[in-house]
């Protein structure tokens, strides 16, 4: 119990440190799961505008009981309400809209992440694939790709990797990952420690990161 | 002008065993919920199945897959479904995963006469094995090929004698891509109405699309009610 | 004058066969100019859906004075009504439901067409060339190609080739050419003649018409 | 939410020399009327447009061309105007034809991230020379590239302040591709309205595709009055 409040502790810290990647007056679309948790943080002076890629720009909030509409749904199926100034449109629009690149921003769930940028969230050999669903057209699309994820898994080992063990949802697309302990942009030179998370240090950090961490001059600690 | 049906059994009577369908929708919204049970009661199988999702295992396709009709399923995301992980373990049931918005392209595609075109989803991954990789302006993109099908099965929530569609917020999604890529396009609509009821400004799927209408009532269940408290 | 209102009167016979082209319950494209006029003949009984490839399906009657709307044109940039149960679309969904091959039926203008079903109507070489416009999408696009055209031009030479000499709106597209003399359909055998109109012979047909010409069993004479 | 200008000139006072831009409208119809109008004031040289036509001597993009703004002009049919014809002959003013739509679905693709696409039209013609030909199921298809701008001015009937537009009757056009393959859209709307006016189902261009609006009257000219005598 202790440990499953941790879990959402440390989720919800994610969390608030990947809302600070939205910048008022963009367009963002969250992944399902953890990302879609970020809208619950955004700061109330942000006007954001978030895409759901079933065919919604604009997502309001959770609806009350007596407003859910059973035909409006978000990416992950859960029943939404639509902002002031929305707008439906079919899954070729939505993804036209993405692909073509006007979203400034997706934040997605990552199972592993290269120190080149790719990513790997669709699947796992030998599970039962579910299969990629936006994935891999949204890695593609929004101009900035920020993933958020642990950093370890549960056996302590490093998902940041030198190369992905698992199949990739998109080669060289992750911009930053964020995960409990540390943020990190995948830059021309490499993989770049920009941000510790409160009670990490940079040697803990590299100490669990498979993947060749340069530090940024401006790294920063303490800043989540 | 339409094919207007009465009988759900009767609109989908000319769906023959080895036939492609598609069938519009995106989890459980937007689904032609009576054209699926008319289509279960038929017994038609071996069918190819598009659909960006495969139902739940007792509504929408699911209940064609628990019936043993769908000899092959592509879509984007087929997860909330356990017989459906039985039946591709047991190797009853072939599945072509594609990337959503791939999946949207191709179905447009099917139906504006575009036989292929590129797209940069896929690209380095499982996915593009076997597929032609191609670069413009220094980017790789993979060829991917236009879908079409025997018959489209849409939902909306109005139509009119002269065909013409309009769907309800996100229950538009695959609806109409899949309308024009049917060879044969049964709308399954919430309300019929007399042609000049829809301002043509407002049509989202123009009549030529479609074959053929029926009224029908919707459950609309739920996946994942999320509400939220009054503040 | 007179020659003037035997053109007239000539072209009215060409449209009102091609209005014969049309068939109840079909979707119908008619190029601009002399294939417009084929609107004006459309037998009472028959329910007909002619698109606009400028984006409208349900082409109504030209408005009365003070029905004019300024935002509502045909593809020939004249001002339109709309019929009741029409749609207003954008040009790209205008041409995906063209090359789609969703419309029945086009009827369009030529100025040579080939024994093979080549057909030329958009550039004379040397003249100032003012574009294709959509001939070139609708000659894929529409189920059956009917070309409407003089059967010979003012020198008295065949318009109907063995080979285009003027550059190609399309090849091998053309399923039926009804010109002031006669009607004949494109086969996998050659080009056959199926009709004659009014005041005309086989003899008299074959000698203006350059393409080698089959003679159909069931060739009718005199039809319009 | 986004940049409501209230002057044409500064509006357009980012387009540099050797811009490209994509001009919406057909014939007439659906024009940004003042905004080109204040283009021809700026005096911007050596443009690149992309529209299905070239206005008229006297009005929409012949002014520009009168003006001797545009070097180079992509359309399907650009026959409504003489002053167009001496320059082409003059070899003042390059002309890309290109069949109208494979440009409404290059300039689609523009907006919708796919580099390049197939179609039949232009196959065995002229427009075909130098291009690449493919055959998918027994048919040849030429392979087209997307077409993007840096500007694309477009005209909607009313649009709101998070961007959103609605077209009006066959006035839609190129506009709402043109919309999404501008890298800065500027619409010009009849009526400029309050996010929450529209109807999100109504909806013809969605705001991200739109950086700036501005409201505008029209003359709306008719190229070819056709009217019919009461019965």
């Amino acid at each position: 119990m202790l440990n499953q409040l941790d879990k959402a502790l440390v989720r919800e810290r994610i969390a608030r440190r990947a809302e600070r990647e939205i910048v008022s007056g963009s367009y963002v679309n969250l992944g399902i799961g953890m990302p879609t948790m970020v809208a619950n943080y955004i700061q109330g002076g942000k006007q954001v505008v978030l895409q759901s890629e079933n065919g919604l720009l604009g997502i309001g909030k959770s609806p009350l009981k007596e407003e859910v509409d059973p035909d409006l749904i978000n990416a992950g199926k859960e029943t939404v309400t639509a902002q002031e100034g929305a707008s439906y449109f079919s899954n070729a629009e939505s993804f036209a809209m993405i692909r073509g690149a006007h979203l400034d921003l997706a934040i997605l769930g990552g199972m592993e992440v290269s120190e080149t940028g790719d990513l790997a969230n669709w699947m796992i050999p030998g599970k039962m694939i579910k299969g990629m669903g936006g994935a891999m057209d949204i890695v593609h699309g929004a101009k900035k790709i920020v993933i958020i994820m642990d950093h370890v898994n549960k056996h302590g080992t490093s998902k940041i990797l030198k190369k992905c063990s698992l199949p990739l949802t998109g080669k060289q697309v992750v911009n930053r990952v964020i995960t409990d302990r540390a943020v990190m942009d995948v830059e021309e030179s490499g993989l770049v420690l920009i941000e510790i998370a409160e009670g990490w240090t940079v040697e803990e950090i590299v100490e669990s990161t498979e993947a060749e961490l340069k530090i940024s001059e401006h790294l920063r600690i303490g800043t989540y | 002008m339409k094919t207007i049906y009465t009988s759900f059994a009767e609109a989908v009577a000319e769906i023959q065993d080895g036939s492609t369908i598609m069938v519009g929708g995106f989890g459980l919204v937007g689904i032609p919920e009576n054209l699926i049970l008319a289509l279960v009661d038929s017994q038609v199988k071996h069918l190819t199945v598009i659909s960006n999702n495969c139902g739940v295992d007792d509504w929408g396709l699911g209940l064609l897959l628990k019936n043993k009709q769908i000899d092959k399923m592509i879509g984007s995301y087929v997860g909330e479904n356990k017989e459906f992980e039985r039946q591709v373990l047991a190797g009853e049931l072939e599945v072509e995963l594609t990337p959503q918005g791939t999946l949207a392209e191709r179905i447009r595609a099917g139906g504006a006469g575009i036989p292929a075109f590129y797209t940069p989803a896929g690209v380095g991954t499982l996915i593009a094995e076997g597929e032609e990789v191609r670069v413009f302006n220094n980017k790789e993109y993979l060829l991917q090929t236009a879908l079409k099908a025997d018959f489209s099965l849409i939902r909306a929530a109005v139509g009119d004698h002269a065909g013409n569609l309009v769907y309800n917020k996100t229950a538009r999604n695959f609806n109409p891509m899949m309308a024009a890529a049917g060879k044969v396009t049964i709308a399954e609509v919430e309300q019929l109405v007399e042609p000049g009821t829809i301002d043509p400004d407002h049509v989202h799927t123009p009549g030529i699309y479609v074959q053929a209408l029926i009224e029908g009532a919707q459950e609309k269940r739920i996946e994942r009610l999320t509400i939220r408290q009054e503040a």
